[in-house]
């Protein structure tokens, strides 16, 4: 692929693309911060290892054995490489960004563990913030709810930003966990400075950066977390695989979380060792070729180039604002201008439900966006609205599917007027 | 184009001149639902009369046309008839949502709730058109 | 596809099976009980359904979103209906069966439950056996240690059969869990029993169904056990894909294990609601295109005949059993007759480590079997040995493989005389 | 054929005739080592002699021929050499197994370790070729 983005030529890597919808409607998907599409590259690896040498990995010595490990192992090298981990044994493979969470999450609190960063009690505090997915949310809760430990969080300004307020992390805090970009307001927050404040409290810092890898160049060992949460689905790979990555002497500090086949050095009916990380994570088999398939489309972006993508994404960001500003009575959530912010822009028209929206743009323009509060329905409360309707961009769109957009806003506007 | 199969002239009508809305006393029951998936909420109250009969539909809430034009439908519907009536139109009504498309429905148990119809062929969207009418079933059963 | 049983028909659905290794070698697959292969039909729909239907699931409400949930819903009722699940939201999806596991396993002993079956800790008990796969032994151990519960298990026979000792299960043993049939020695195991006495004492029954529900004709509602864990991998369908079920009225009484999207019903920051089953134990994006695959699995193994199958492997394991048999100082451990076990046949041979057998095995024959203590070491422990050779048979393999394997063993004990 | 590769004749000669096999006393250092995923074991011991020289490896195990042989010859190579020696056989015996089949084996420096280039290619078997190498590397470094 050349240096030079050429959204077109990305285009036709993307059989959906192509249809159309029933009633003759071409497809608009604006819905890439839900799941992104897949190119060609993806789903044939994916085929060519099913079809061709498929087995299962690392415990199976033979020469399928062998094929499937290689390309699972490898693919765990292009991760890494992808996202600038300092050694390619820090990439474990879960199912989802959600797994990577909660993973974290389970190895606090855990009788069987003292290393002091990761016991938890009441008095403990854990801090997340108001506009969290609630993949960020809930296995906080549930933790909190087990220990007894107390959870806190920031809160989000009226433009959309993190409010750093003081006293929010103290000297209790055992972990600060923040989107490193929201999922609703597209909003890109100050990590560095969040890592700052928590590491001079000796608190450690996750990242939830599902939104972030997809669509940035990311360096892992210059952005100051502990711990990073993504997922494939969202960056070109298939569902079935996330990946969470954690400094090694971390990683090697917290308890094992799922227990069974591979995660084990010795087993004994009364006790076991454990595998070295990754594989101390990675129980029973692995989303095998769900990983190879995310290889390949960390392959498929590194071809187009992440500096392309941001940039031809920055480019959809700043024509969207405009021409939706343009709306009436549509109120953008989230920051207006381009600063600090990526490619997701959800709003609210008066007086229709969101729901009317996505279905009238759906129904009508073959337009995809996501309705609802997006999982994160505490940012939803915190904006005193019950929903909004987002657009969401990636490599393969065009300012041409935002023309579309606005098009079928206007029409929305017409049919409940 | 199929939103036009969903979008009846008659549910856009009960939307944006619902019948009914607001809660009113006395009531024998009140129930709050909620479509956690899209955040859509109906607070609805059921007054029981003589004979069986029902007195009062009353809600409020919000949501998308679908939810608010159904629980507009069901006041219709439901006051003035027996419980009896009311829960057969509710089952009918169910049947039909949750039958993808595929279920003929029967108009002359359903009257005006008939223009949903085409809401069956949405899975998302059939939760909005039951909102109302669960809560409704809800309140009938702790009236009792 | 007919209802008589044609090995080389089916053979020609599974394109590794015509695949020539280095050397010319033709591939002879005998690690079905590790992973299975996948048939085109498998591998199709998941090709389709990423080329040109792909999207998130239940909250995505454009057309695209429509087609995945519907395909991935599907998928539930179609692994409900295969293994005669009484409702089809008792059908759990999860990444593999040792998820599955660990989920049961992580249901005990938590502060926020207090549904008596679930509570935890010193004095209580939990029962497994000599046999489990490591998946079924740690996720306990693991418990246990974090609760101080007990863990305790029923020994192994000489003959490779569960010794259901009396004292086993007593008064104070709150869950039993076993396999269903077990991955080295092939023994399939009396579940009625060990249900039967389980409930006796009010204790639940967990059953790993990972190497029969591929295998055998499986219904739920009849076997008596109250949560069942498969796994998609080894059942034809692709992997990150396993399955949990269980009766509905218990998985309401069950904490929910991954917190995240699509697990919840309203979120506020400090509190959650929980969705109802099956998708309280969903969290975050599932692994869409791998249960629709499973659910293509499932329709191909139903097109086949899971009578069918189990009547090809029973010969199969017939010829086996025989022809191992007259290989010198080879010795079968677990049933040496064809009572009450499946296709899988684990040996060692006298002064040649199981490392060896395997490697002759597969760089001179083509012969792929698995060899080592095949996640199952406390049984390997139990008969004395570190590791065996084992060859595992699905609906696809030939009598003339079983050939080939007898043929490539002769030799390894040619090389190492 | 690939295994040809793999079971070279000194490799089955040092298996079939391991060299130095069994625990021998006085020894400064004993380790244990494990590789879970095939149960291979071994118990390795090391002796210190004069002037940074290796007196003895002595061990016993259970494993494959691979791991057998290995452990054979590296009795064969470490004893008698010094610490920095032997060591540096062992990183290049690393090298050479951790080198997927890609890297050229150092003759002069390796010896009979040569034999093992093939297992390099078996990423299944490079454990079972190190395990008494690492047990080894790891007793030096407690013998010190
Ligand atoms: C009996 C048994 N239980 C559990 C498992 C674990 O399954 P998975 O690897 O899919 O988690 C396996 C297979 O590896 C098995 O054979
Ligand atoms: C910010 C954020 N965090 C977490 C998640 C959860 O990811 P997954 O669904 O892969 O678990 C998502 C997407 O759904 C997200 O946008």
């Amino acid at each position: 692929m050349s240096a030079v983005f050429d959204v077109e030529r990305v285009r036709k890597d993307f059989p959906v693309l192509s249809r159309e919808l029933s009633g003759g409607r071409p497809l608009v998907y604006l819905d890439s911060g839900n799941s992104s599409q897949k190119p060609t590259q993806v789903i044939e690896t994916m085929r060519d290892h099913f079809a061709m040498h498929y087995s299962n990995v690392g415990r199976a010595h033979h020469a399928l054995g062998t094929e499937s490990t290689d390309a699972y192992e490898a693919a765990r090298d292009k991760v890494a490489a992808f996202v600038g981990a300092p050694s390619r044994d820090e990439i474990i493979f879960t199912k989802n960004a959600s797994e990577a969470l909660n993973l974290v999450a389970y190895s606090f609190g855990n009788r069987t563990n003292d290393d002091p960063r990761f016991t938890l009690g009441p008095g403990d505090e854990i801090v997340i913030s108001e506009m969290e997915h609630h993949s960020n949310i809930v296995p906080w809760q549930m933790l909190v709810q087990r220990t007894g430990a107390t959870l806190k969080w920031f809160g989000v300004t009226d433009e959309g930003r993190l409010d750093l307020a003081d006293g929010v992390i103290t000297e209790r805090t055992k972990i600060v966990s923040v989107a490193h970009q929201s999922n609703v307001l597209g909003t890109v927050n100050p990590v560095a400075e969040v890592a700052r404040r928590a590491h001079e409290v000796g608190a450690l810092v996750l990242l939830d950066a599902s939104q972030s890898v997809p669509h940035h160049p990311v360096d892992l060992a210059a952005l100051g977390a502990d711990l990073v949460a993504f997922t494939g689905h969202k960056m070109l790979g298939p569902s079935g695989i996330g990946v969470l990555w954690g400094r090694t002497e971390l990683l090697e500090a917290m308890p094992p979380f799922l227990g069974g086949g591979e995660m084990i050095e010795a087993v004994w009916m009364d006790r076991s060792t454990y595998a070295p990380v990754p594989h101390k994570f990675e129980a029973g088999t692995p989303p095998i070729v769900e990983a190879i398939g995310l290889g390949a489309a960390v392959d498929y972006l590194n071809g187009v180039g992440m500096q392309a993508i941001e940039e031809h994404e920055r480019a959809l960001t700043a024509y969207a604002l405009e021409a939706l500003g343009e709306v009436p009575t549509l109120r953008i959530i989230g920051p207006k201008g381009l600063d600090g912010r990526g490619g997701t822009l959800s709003f609210t028209m008066e007086g229709i439900h969101p729901h009317d929206v996505g279905q009238i743009l759906d129904d009508q323009f073959g337009v995809a966006v996501r309705v609802g509060h997006h999982c994160a329905r505490p940012l939803h409360l915190r904006f005193g609205i019950p929903a909004t309707t987002r657009a969401s961009f990636y490599l393969y769109n065009t300012t041409g599917e935002i023309d579309a957009l606005v098009k079928g806003l206007h029409h929305v506007q017409k049919v409940f007027a | 184009m199929i939103a036009e199969s969903m979008y009846q002239e008659l549910i856009l009508e009960h939307y944006k001149h619902p019948q009914g809305r607001g809660l009113r006393e006395p009531y024998d029951a009140e129930v709050h639902h909620v479509n956690p998936t899209c955040g859509d909420e109906i607070t609805l109250r059921v007054k029981l009369g003589d004979g069986g009969k029902i007195e009062d539909v009353s809600y409020d809430g919000q949501g998308c046309s679908i939810s608010q034009a159904a629980a507009s439908v069901l006041h219709e519907l439901a006051t003035g008839s027996t419980v009896e009536e009311s829960l057969s139109v509710v089952d009918e009504f169910t049947r039909l949502m949750q039958g993808r498309g595929q279920v003929e429905a029967d108009e002359d148990v359903l009257g005006d709730a008939v223009a949903f119809a085409g809401v069956a062929k949405f899975p998302a969207r059939v939760k909005c058109a039951l909102l109302s009418w669960m809560a409704y079933k809800d309140a009938v059963v702790r009236s009792a």
